[in-house]
C-alpha cells in the first residue's frame, strides 16, 4: 500500500484532486482511499488531503504519519507547512513551483521533482487552478496511477471544454515529467 | 463498484428507499449527506418532500409528524443536533414510529469540537431507538435499507438509527457497491402502517398514560425491542440473500476462534484493527453491530473461551467509565466469570487512532492476561505534556 | 361571510365529544368545539402538551372525533409541518387540511422558534393559539401573554410585586411580520365570529394564524359561568381588539359603541383582584387603561370619537 | 382492556367518561321562556346543551359539569341553576 | 421541625443559598418549588435576578451565562424540560460552570406521564454533571446546600443535579429542619470563581478544541468528578458538622452487617425499603447517593460479603437492563464475583411501589440464593391483564 | 448622528485582532471590527455557533480583546439574557453591556424562539444578526435569510430548481413587531452608518436590535475584493434598504439617488450564476426585481420618482 | 400507624386539609406526613389526599391501600366514587351529609359517623368550604390530632376574621360530634 | 502549554496566528496617489492596513491575506495587488 499526502489551500481542490486520482486507480483496478485531513480551514488557509493506494481493500483509517508521497500545490506554502514531516526514506515529493530541486535546497533522503503547474494551468486550463495539472504529474512520477484513468476521470467529472482543457494539461505535466524534466 | 464518498453513498441509499419526506438540519459533519439528497431533489431524481426545517428538534419533528401520517421519513444529525433533538427521540420511540436516521458521530460540546467520537449516539442509548453502528462505507449504505425493513416490521415498529463514524466514514473516498433502485425495490416493501392519522379512520395519537398504564407501555417498547433482534438477524440474512452482503446480525467476530485476547467495539476502528490483528494468531476482534438492541446472549458466547477483554470506545460516562465498556461487563457478570475485562478510551473529539494505539491495547491486554488486572480502564493516546 | 347558527341536534356535528376532563366552564373547552364546528371532519389536529391535550386524551379516552395527534410541548408546528409534507408527498393532501390548536404558551414561548419556521416555510396549516394569558395546565405560572397586573404562580403578587410587569407579546404582528397571508384575532366570547374566522383560515391557502382569547374560569378565578361574559369584557374594554389582516391589510375590525373602562374587566377575577387592594395599584390599573386606549387608537376602536 | 401500541385511541372515547358526576349545581329551563337564540348550545363547554323540535333545549345530566354558563348566556333568562340532591 | 411541602423545603434551600440567578421553566412536579421562589421574590423576602424563560433549553442557557460572569445560578427542571435542555447540560459541565440544579423525577414521554419514574436523570448519567439522589425531603433539602459547596470548589468546578422523586417527595408534606440563613452562610462562602467575564480581564470564553486537545479538556473533566468523590464526602462531614445531619457520602448502607441479601437503589423507594427491611435480619439496603461520580470501590467493598444483590431502579435503557443494574454489575466485574446479581425494573410513569413489591424482590432474591439464578432482571409489578 | 473617522494608529482600539482565520476578505470579519470599534471596550459579548465563532476561537487562541463568550448554536440570546441577569445581581451592570453578535442562522432558525424571549423579557441587550444569508460555517446551506433565486448546498440550483423559493424573514419587523425600541438595518458595505447604528443600539436602554447584511466571498461566490462593493450594490439596487425603527416608527431612510436594476447585483455572484444561464431565471429575476421594487414602495427609497 | 384518606373535588381543599392536619399532629408530637393522590384533575372532578400519623418517623412512600380512615368532604361523591375501598375493618368513615348514617345504608364492618359539614360552613364561614369543618369532626372522631392543634395551625394560616370563623367552625363540628351526634 | 478549565482563552492571542502565509497576492500603495480617505482601514477584514504620520498607509504583511478589499476601496487608487513571490 502506498500513501500520499496532498499539501494546498482551502479552495485549491486538494480533496477533489484525492478523490480522482482514489477513482482512477480503481478504475486500474487497485483498491483506493481518499479522504481529507478534516478540519475547518477556510479559503485560502492551509489544508491537506490523503490517498492510499493498494491491492487488498484498505481497511485502515487512520491519518496518513509516513507518506510515500507528498505533493505540494502552492509553492506559497513552503516555509509555511512542514510538508515533509515523516516522509519515508525514498519518498518522493511533488511541488509545484518554477524552481528546480536543486534550487529549493530541501534536505532529506527523498526525491524532490518540481513542476511549474501554475504556468501550465494558466496556458492551457486558462485559471491558475493545478490540481489536475498535479494529477499528471503524479501519474507519470509514481505509476501509481494510469494516465488514461485519471484524464478519463477527470473528462467525466468536468464536461465539454472544460474537461478537454484539463485533460490537456494533465497530459502536458505527464509528458514532462515522465521525461524525468523538472518544468 | 465505484469509488465514491461515504455521505455520497448514504444518500444514494436513501434515495433508494423512496422515502416521502426528508427533514434535517445541517451539521458538520452530517452535512453532505443531506447535500446530496437536496441535490438529487433539484434535479429531479428523487421526489419527496424535503423539508428545509429551523433546528434539529424540528427536524425530529417533521419526521414524527410525517410518520404518523403513513409517510416514510428519514433524517440525519450528530452531535448537538443529536442532543437538541433528544426529547424527540424518546417520543418517536414512545409513539412507536419507524423514523429511521443516519446518526452521524461526532464529539458533544464543550468544548466544541466537529471530531468524532461516540460520545453522542452512545449517550441516546435509552432513547428507545434501535442503534446499528457501521464499520465502513458500504456498510453505512446497506444498513440504511437493512433499518427500514426491521424498523417499519409490524413486530417491531421502532425507530432506528445507523451510526456512522463523522468524517472518517462520511467524508471518505472508497469503492462501494451502490444499490439498484429495483433490487432496493424488491427487497424493500413500501411502508405499511396499521395505524395513521387519517380522516377515514379518525384516531388519536399520543395519549398520555395515567400510572396505572404507562409502565405496561414501556413494557411493549421493552419487548418489541426482544423482537427486534431476531429481526435484525433475519434481515441480515435475506440482505445478504438478496445483495450477497454481510456484516453479521448483532454482532460479528472476526478471528475469535483460539482467541485469548478479544477486542470488543464498535465503528470504524474496526478497519484499522484488523489491520493489526491480521498479525496476531491470538487476537481476535467482536464487533458489536447493534448496541440497542444489547446482544447479551451473542456477547457471553462470543467471549467465553477469551482470556483478557479489552473493550474499545469512543465515549465514557464522566464519573464512570466507557459505557461499552460496562455493558460489556453487565452482559458477563452472573455468567462469564473467568475472564479479565480491560477498557479503553480512546478518539474522544477526532485524536487520530494510529495502529500504534491498537498495538498498545492488545500489548496491555497481554500485560493482564500474564500478570492480573491493575488498572481497570485508562484513556490511550492521551497528551501529557499539556495536562 | 358566512354566519353560523346552531338549529339542534342534528346540525351540530359534535367533532370534541362530552367527557373531557376540562374544568367546569373551561373557555378553551368552548373554543375547540366551535373551531371543530367550523372546521369540519376533514382536518387533522396537532395538539401540543398543555390543558387541552390533557383533558381530552387519557388513554384510551380521547374527546377528538378527528383525527388527532399530541407529540410535545414546543413542536406542534412542526408535527403540523411534517403532517402536511407527508400528506403531500403520499398524494392525499386533498383530503384533509392542518390544523395546530395550541395554548399560548406552546405558542408564543416554547414553540416560537418552530412556529417561526412553520410560517417561512409556508406550510398550508391553519394554527390557532388559544390564548388563555398562563400555563393552566401546569398551575397558572405566567407566559409571554400573561397580561401586565396579573397575578400568575410565578409572577405573583405579594409584598413588593404588583404580578407580571413585562407587555404581552403581539403574536398577530408577529405573524404579519412573517408575511402570514390570513391572520386574525377572535375570541370565545364571539362564538360566531370565531367560526367565521376558522373558516376562512382553513379556506386560505398556505399558514394562517388565529389567536384566539378564551377565559380560563381557575386561572382567572373567577366563576365557572361568567367564563363568556368576561370573555366579551375584554373585547368591549379595549383590551383584546378583534380584528382580521389580510395580507398584510387590517380589515373588518371590530368597533365599539361605547368602550368599557378596563376596571369592568379587571375587578371580575381574581387574578388581578391585589390592584384594588394594594397600595398603589391604581396606578397600575392607569396603565392597563392605557393600553387598551392605545389599542383603540391602534385599531380605530371607539364607533365614535 | 388490551393496550394499543403507541397510546393510540379510538375516537369519540371519552363518552364513557360520565363528567355529570363533577357537578354540584345543576341547569333547569324554563320552556316558556326559551327564544331559542341556542347560546346555550353554542358555549356549554361539554356539548351538553341539546336541542330537539319535539322536547326543545334540554341538558345531558350524564355530562353537565354544572358551570352554569348556559344560564348566564341565556337570552331569555330562560335557564337557571339549583343545587344538585344526590 | 416544621411539616412542609418537599418544593417548599427545597425553595427554602435554595434563598438561603443566596442565589443571584434563578431562573427556570415550569412543569409538573417541579412547579410548586419554582412557585415558592417566585414568592419569595415577590415578597422581597430574596433579593434575586428570577428570569421568567421561554423554555428549558433557555433556563439552563440563562444558568450558564449568569454562572458564567460569576454569578451563582439555580434551576430547576423534570424529565420533558430536563430532556430539552440536554444540550445545555453537557455544555454547562464541558465549560465547567457550577450551576445547581433540582432535577425532579419523572418520566418521560412518549407515552406523556407527568409521573415519577428516574428515566430522566438517570438517561443524563454522561452528561458530565455530578448527580446525587436524595431518599426525603430533609435530605434534598440539605443536599442542595451542600451541591454549591460541592459544584463551586475550585478542585472540583462541576455542575451538580439533585435528583429528587417527583410527587412522592416534591409533593409531600413532612416534617423537615429548615436551614437557618445565617448557619448557611457560615456553612456556604460566596461564589468565588478563578475566571469570570469581566471586562478588567477579557476572557474568552467556550473556545472549540481541535482534535489536538479535546481529548484533554475531557481528561480534565473526568479528573474533577475523581476529585469530586473526594469532596463529596468532605462536605458531607462538614455538613455534619455544622448542622448535624448526615445521609451518608457516595453511599449509605442500612443493615448491611452479616446481610446476605443487599438491595441496591437510589430515591425515594429506600424510606420504604427501610420499612421492610427492618423486619429482615438478612436484608441489607445499600443507597447510591452519588450516581456521578460513582462509588465503584465503595460499592465493592459494600457488598463483598452479600450473596445475592438486588438491584432496584424505576428506569431501564430500552433494549437492554436497567443503567443501575448495568453499572453495579460493571463495578463488580473482575473485583467481587462470587455474589448473584438480581435487576428489578419498577414504578415507571408513577406506578406505585407497595410494600408488598419490595417483600417480593427479596423473595426473588432468596429463591435465587437457594436455587441459583434464572432470569436476571424483570418488571415488578406489571398488570399482565392489560398486555 | 456622530461620525467616525479612523484617524490612524493609536485611535483605532483593535478590539478584534488579527490572526482570525476567517477567508480573505470576509464581510463578517470586517462588520464585527467596526461593531467593537464602535462599541469599546465595555462591552461582554456573547457569539453562537457558527463562522464568526470558529475563525476568533480555536483555543488556546482568540482575537477578542473584550470578554467574550460561545456556548451552542441556538442560545446566544439565553446566554446573553443570563450575563445581563447576573451582572445586574452582582451589582456591575455599570460594568459593561451585553452584546450579542450572531449569524443569520442562528438568529432567525434555530435561535429564533430564544431571541423572541430575550425581546419579550426586555433585557438591556444589544442584538446584532449578521446576515450572510446561509450557513456559511457548514458549507452555505440556506437559511430562512437565503434570497429567493440563490444556489445553497440544500436549496441548489438543479435541473428542476432555481435554488432558493422562500422570501427572506423579514427580522427587523418581527423585531419591531415584538416591540423592541431600536431596531435597524445596516450593511458592512456602510461602514460608518454601521458604527453609528452601533452605538446608538448599545446607548438604548432595554433590548435593541440591527440586522446586518455582511456578504460572503466564499457562500455567495465573488472575488474576496469584492465584499464592500457588492455589499453596497444589494442596499444600491433596493434589495437591502437601509433604515432605523425608533419606538415603532421608520426613521432615517437611505434614499437613492437612482436606484439600480437588480441584475446588478444578481450577476456578480456566483450563487446566482444560474438565473442568468438556465431557462426561465429572467422569470426568477423579474421577481426579484419586484422585491426590490416593492421595498422601495415601502420604504420610499427613491429619491426621485 | 394510623392512615387517613380524604375524598373530596378538585379546589375544595383536601390536600389542604391533610396538611394541615399533618402540621397539627406534628404539634401534638407525633409525626405525620400528607400527600395528594398525584393526578392530573381539574377543578370539580373528584380528588383524593392521604395523610399517615405515627409515633415513629414515617418512612414508607406508597400510596395508601388500606386506611384506617376515610373522610369525604362532598356529599355528591356519593355513587361516583369508591370512598369505602380498602378501609379497615373497625376503621372509621366520616362523611359530611345530612343525613344520618343509617340512611346512607352503607355495608361493612367500619364505623359510619356524618355530619353535615355543609351547612354548618355557610352558616359560620359563610361560604360553603368544608375542608376545615372536617378536620374538627376528625379531631372528634378519631383523636389522632387535638382540637387545640388544629387550631391553632388554621388561625396561623388564616388570618384575621377568616381564621375566627374557621376556627368557630372547627370547634362546633368537633363539639357536636364529640358528643357522638351525627348533626 | 497547559489547558486551562473550560477552554478559557487570554484575549487577543490569535496575534501568534501569521495568516499572511494564506496570501497569494500582496498588496502595495502608491503613497503619492493617497489621499487619506482611510477605507482601507475601515474595511481590511484582518487589521492589516496600518497608518502612521510619518509613514502614512502601510500594510502588516503578517496579517494581510491578500484578499484585495482595500485596493478594491481606494478611493485614490493608490492601493494595487501584486503576485506574492515566495
Ligand atoms: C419541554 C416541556 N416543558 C414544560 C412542560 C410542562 N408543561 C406542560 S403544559 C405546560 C403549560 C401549557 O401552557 P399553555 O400552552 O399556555 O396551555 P394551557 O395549559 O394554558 O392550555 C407546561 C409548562 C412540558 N410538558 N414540556
Ligand atoms: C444544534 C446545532 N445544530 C447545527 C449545528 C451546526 N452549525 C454550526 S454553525 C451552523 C451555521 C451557522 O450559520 P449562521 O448562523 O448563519 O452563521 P454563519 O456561519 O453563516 O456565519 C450550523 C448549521 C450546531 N453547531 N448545533
Ligand atoms: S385550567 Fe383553565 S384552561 Fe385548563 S381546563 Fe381548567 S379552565 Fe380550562
Ligand atoms: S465562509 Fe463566508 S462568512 Fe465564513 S469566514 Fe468565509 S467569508 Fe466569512
Ligand atoms: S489585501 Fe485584504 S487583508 Fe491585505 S491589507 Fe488589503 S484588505 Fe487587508
Ligand atoms: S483607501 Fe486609498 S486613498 Fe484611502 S487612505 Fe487608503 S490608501 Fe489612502
Amino acid at each position: 500500500m502506498k500513501e500520499l499526502r496532498i499539501h494546498g489551500r482551502g479552495g485549491q481542490g486538494s480533496v477533489t484532486a484525492a478523490e480522482i486520482l482514489a477513482v482512477a486507480a480503481f478504475r486500474d483496478g487497485k483498491f483506493s482511499q481518499a479522504f481529507p485531513a478534516f478540519g475547518a480551514e477556510r479559503r485560502g488557509a492551509p489544508v491537506m488531503a490523503f490517498l492510499r493506494i493498494g491491492d487488498e481493500p484498505i481497511k485502515i483509517r487512520s491519518q496518513v504519519y509516513e507518506p510515500d508521497y507528498v505533493m505540494v500545490q502552492d509553492a506559497t506554502l513552503i516555509g509555511i507547512v512542514d510538508f515533509m514531516k515523516g516522509l519515508k526514506e525514498d519518498g518522493i515529493l511533488i511541488i509545484n513551483t518554477p524552481k528546480s530541486p536543486d534550487e529549493l535546497g530541501l534536505d532529506g533522503n527523498f526525491r524532490v521533482r518540481t513542476i511549474n503547474a501554475t504556468v501550465i494551468a494558466k496556458e492551457i486550463i486558462g485559471r491558475p487552478i493545478v490540481n489536475t495539472t498535479m494529477m499528471g504529474a503524479f501519474a507519470a512520477v509514481t505509476g501509481e496511477v494510469s494516465l488514461n484513468s485519471v484524464i478519463d476521470v477527470v473528462k467525466e467529472r468536468f464536461s465539454g471544454e472544460v474537461g478537454e482543457k484539463n485533460a490537456r494539461a494533465i497530459r502536458r505535466a505527464y509528458d514532462l515529467m515522465a521525461k524525468g524534466e523538472s518544468s | 463498484m465505484e469509488v465514491v464518498e461515504g455521505s455520497y453513498a448514504v444518500a444514494h441509499a436513501v434515495k433508494c428507499c423512496r422515502p416521502h419526506v426528508i427533514s434535517a438540519y445541517p451539521i458538520t459533519p452530517q452535512t453532505h449527506i443531506v447535500e446530496n439528497l437536496a441535490q438529487f431533489v433539484a434535479d429531479g431524481e428523487l421526489e419527496c418532500e424535503f423539508v428545509p426545517v429551523d433546528s434539529e428538534h424540528s427536524a425530529m419533528s417533521v419526521a414524527l409528524g410525517a410518520s404518523a401520517v403513513g409517510a416514510r421519513a428519514y433524517s440525519a444529525s450528530t452531535s448537538q443536533g443529536l442532543a437538541l433533538m433528544w426529547e424527540v427521540l424518546y417520543n418517536v420511540s414512545g409513539m412507536r414510529l419507524p423514523v429511521v436516521m443516519t446518526a452521524v458521530n461526532r464529539a458533544l460540546s464543550a468544548p466544541l469540537s466537529i471530531w468524532n467520537d461516540q460520545q453522542d449516539t452512545v449517550g441516546a442509548r435509552d432513547s428507545g431507538w434501535i442503534q446499528i453502528y457501521v464499520e465502513d462505507i458500504q456498510e453505512a449504505h446497506d444498513a440504511l435499507i437493512q433499518a427500514y425493513r426491521i424498523a417499519e416490521s409490524r413486530e417491531v415498529m421502532l425507530p432506528a438509527m445507523i451510526c456512522m463514524d463523522g468524517f472518517i466514514l462520511t467524508h471518505t473516498y472508497e469503492p462501494v457497491v451502490l444499490a439498484e433502485q429495483e433490487e432496493t425495490d424488491d427487497f424493500l416493501p413500501p411502508y405499511d402502517p396499521e395505524y395513521y392519522l387519517t380522516v377515514e379512520r379518525p384516531l388519536s395519537f399520543g395519549c398520555f398514560a395515567e400510572p396505572d398504564k404507562f409502565m405496561e407501555f414501556r413494557y411493549m417498547q421493552h419487548e418489541a425491542m426482544e423482537r427486534a433482534r431476531f429481526k435484525i438477524k433475519e434481515v441480515a440474512d435475506e440482505f445478504e440473500r438478496a445483495f450477497g452482503r454481510y456484516y453479521g446480525d448483532l454482532i460479528q467476530g472476526y478471528n475469535l476462534d483460539g482467541a485469548q485476547i478479544v477486542l470488543v467495539t464498535f465503528g470504524s476502528i474496526i478497519g484499522t484493527m484488523k489491520e493489526i490483528v491480521k498479525h496476531e494468531k491470538d487476537v481476535g476482534i467482536l464487533k458489536i453491530r447493534s448496541y440497542r438492541p444489547f446482544p447479551v446472549k451473542e456477547v457471553r458466547e462470543a467471549l467465553k473461551d477469551a482470556r483478557v477483554v479489552a473493550v474499545v470506545e469512543k465515549d465514557f460516562s464522566a464519573g464512570f467509565e466507557g459505557a461499552l465498556f460496562s455493558d460489556v461487563k453487565a452482559a458477563l457478570y452472573n455468567h462469564v466469570s473467568d475472564l479479565k475485562l480491560l477498557g479503553f478510551v480512546l478518539g474522544l473529539g477526532g485524536r487520530d487512532i494510529p495502529p500504534e494505539d491498537i498495538s498498545k491495547i492488545i500489548e496491555r491486554s497481554r500485560v493482564v492476561m500474564d500478570q492480573g488486572l491493575k488498572e481497570e480502564w485508562e484513556f490511550i493516546g492521551l497528551r501529557g505534556e499539556i495536562l | 361571510m358566512g354566519v353560523y347558527r346552531f338549529e339542534g341536534g342534528d346540525t351540530v356535528k359534535n367533532l370534541f365529544v362530552s367527557g373531557h376532563r376540562a374544568c367546569a366552564g373551561c373557555g378553551m373547552a368552548i373554543a375547540v368545539k366551535l373551531i371543530l364546528e367550523a372546521a369540519g371532519e376533514d382536518v387533522i389536529v396537532v395538539s401540543p402538551t398543555g390543558c387541552l391535550e390533557i383533558v381530552s386524551s387519557p388513554y384510551p379516552e380521547t374527546s377528538w372525533r378527528v383525527p388527532w395527534i399530541h407529540s410535545l410541548f414546543e413542536n406542534a408546528a412542526s408535527v403540523a409541518s411534517g403532517i402536511e409534507a407527508g400528506l403531500k408527498a403520499l398524494g392525499r393532501k386533498h383530503e384533509a387540511k392542518v390544523l395546530a390548536i395550541a395554548g399560548d404558551g406552546a405558542t408564543a414561548d416554547i414553540g416560537m422558534g418552530p412556529l417561526s419556521g412553520m410560517f417561512e416555510r409556508g406550510h398550508d396549516i391553519t394554527y390557532i393559539c388559544y390564548d388563555n394569558e398562563a400555563y393552566m395546565n401546569t398551575g397558572v405560572q405566567r407566559s409571554s401573554m400573561t397580561p401586565p397586573g396579573a397575578s400568575a404562580t410565578t409572577s405573583p403578587a405579594g409584598k413588593v410585586s404588583f404580578g407580571e410587569i413585562h407587555p404581552k407579546k403581539d403574536l398577530a404582528s408577529i405573524a404579519v411580520a412573517h408575511g402570514v397571508g390570513y391572520v386574525a384575532t377572535a375570541s370565545v366570547g364571539y362564538g360566531l365570529d370565531l367560526m367565521r374566522k376558522v373558516r376562512r383560515a382553513i379556506d386560505h391557502d398556505g399558514p394562517s394564524f388565529i389567536h384566539l382569547h378564551t377565559s380560563c374560569c381557575t386561572g382567572w378565578r373567577h366563576p365557572s359561568s361568567k367564563t363568556i361574559e368576561i370573555s366579551r369584557l375584554a373585547v368591549l374594554t379595549g383590551l383584546w381588539p378583534l380584528y382580521e389582516v389580510v395580507d398584510g391589510e387590517i380589515t373588518d375590525v371590530k368597533r365599539l359603541p361605547k368602550r368599557l373602562p378596563v376596571e369592568d374587566y379587571l375587578k371580575t377575577q381574581g387574578r388581578f383582584s391585589h390592584l384594588f387592594r394594594m397600595e398603589g395599584g391604581e396606578e397600575i390599573i392607569r396603565r392597563i387603561q392605557a393600553i387598551a386606549d392605545a389599542n383603540a387608537e391602534r385599531f380605530g376602536l371607539d364607533l365614535e370619537g | 382492556m388490551k393496550l394499543r401500541i403507541g397510546a393510540i385511541a379510538d375516537p369519540g372515547t371519552s363518552i364513557v367518561n360520565r363528567t355529570g358526576g363533577w357537578r354540584s349545581e345543576k341547569p333547569l329551563i324554563d320552556h316558556s321562556l326559551c327564544i331559542r337564540c341556542f347560546n346555550c348550545i353554542l358555549y356549554c363547554p361539554d356539548s351538553a346543551v341539546k336541542y330537539s323540535e319535539k322536547e326543545g333545549i334540554y341538558f345531558d345530566y350524564d355530562f353537565c359539569k354544572g358551570c352554569g354558563i348556559c344560564a348566564n348566556e341565556c337570552s331569555g333568562r330562560a335557564i337557571y341553576m339549583v343545587m344538585e340532591e344526590k
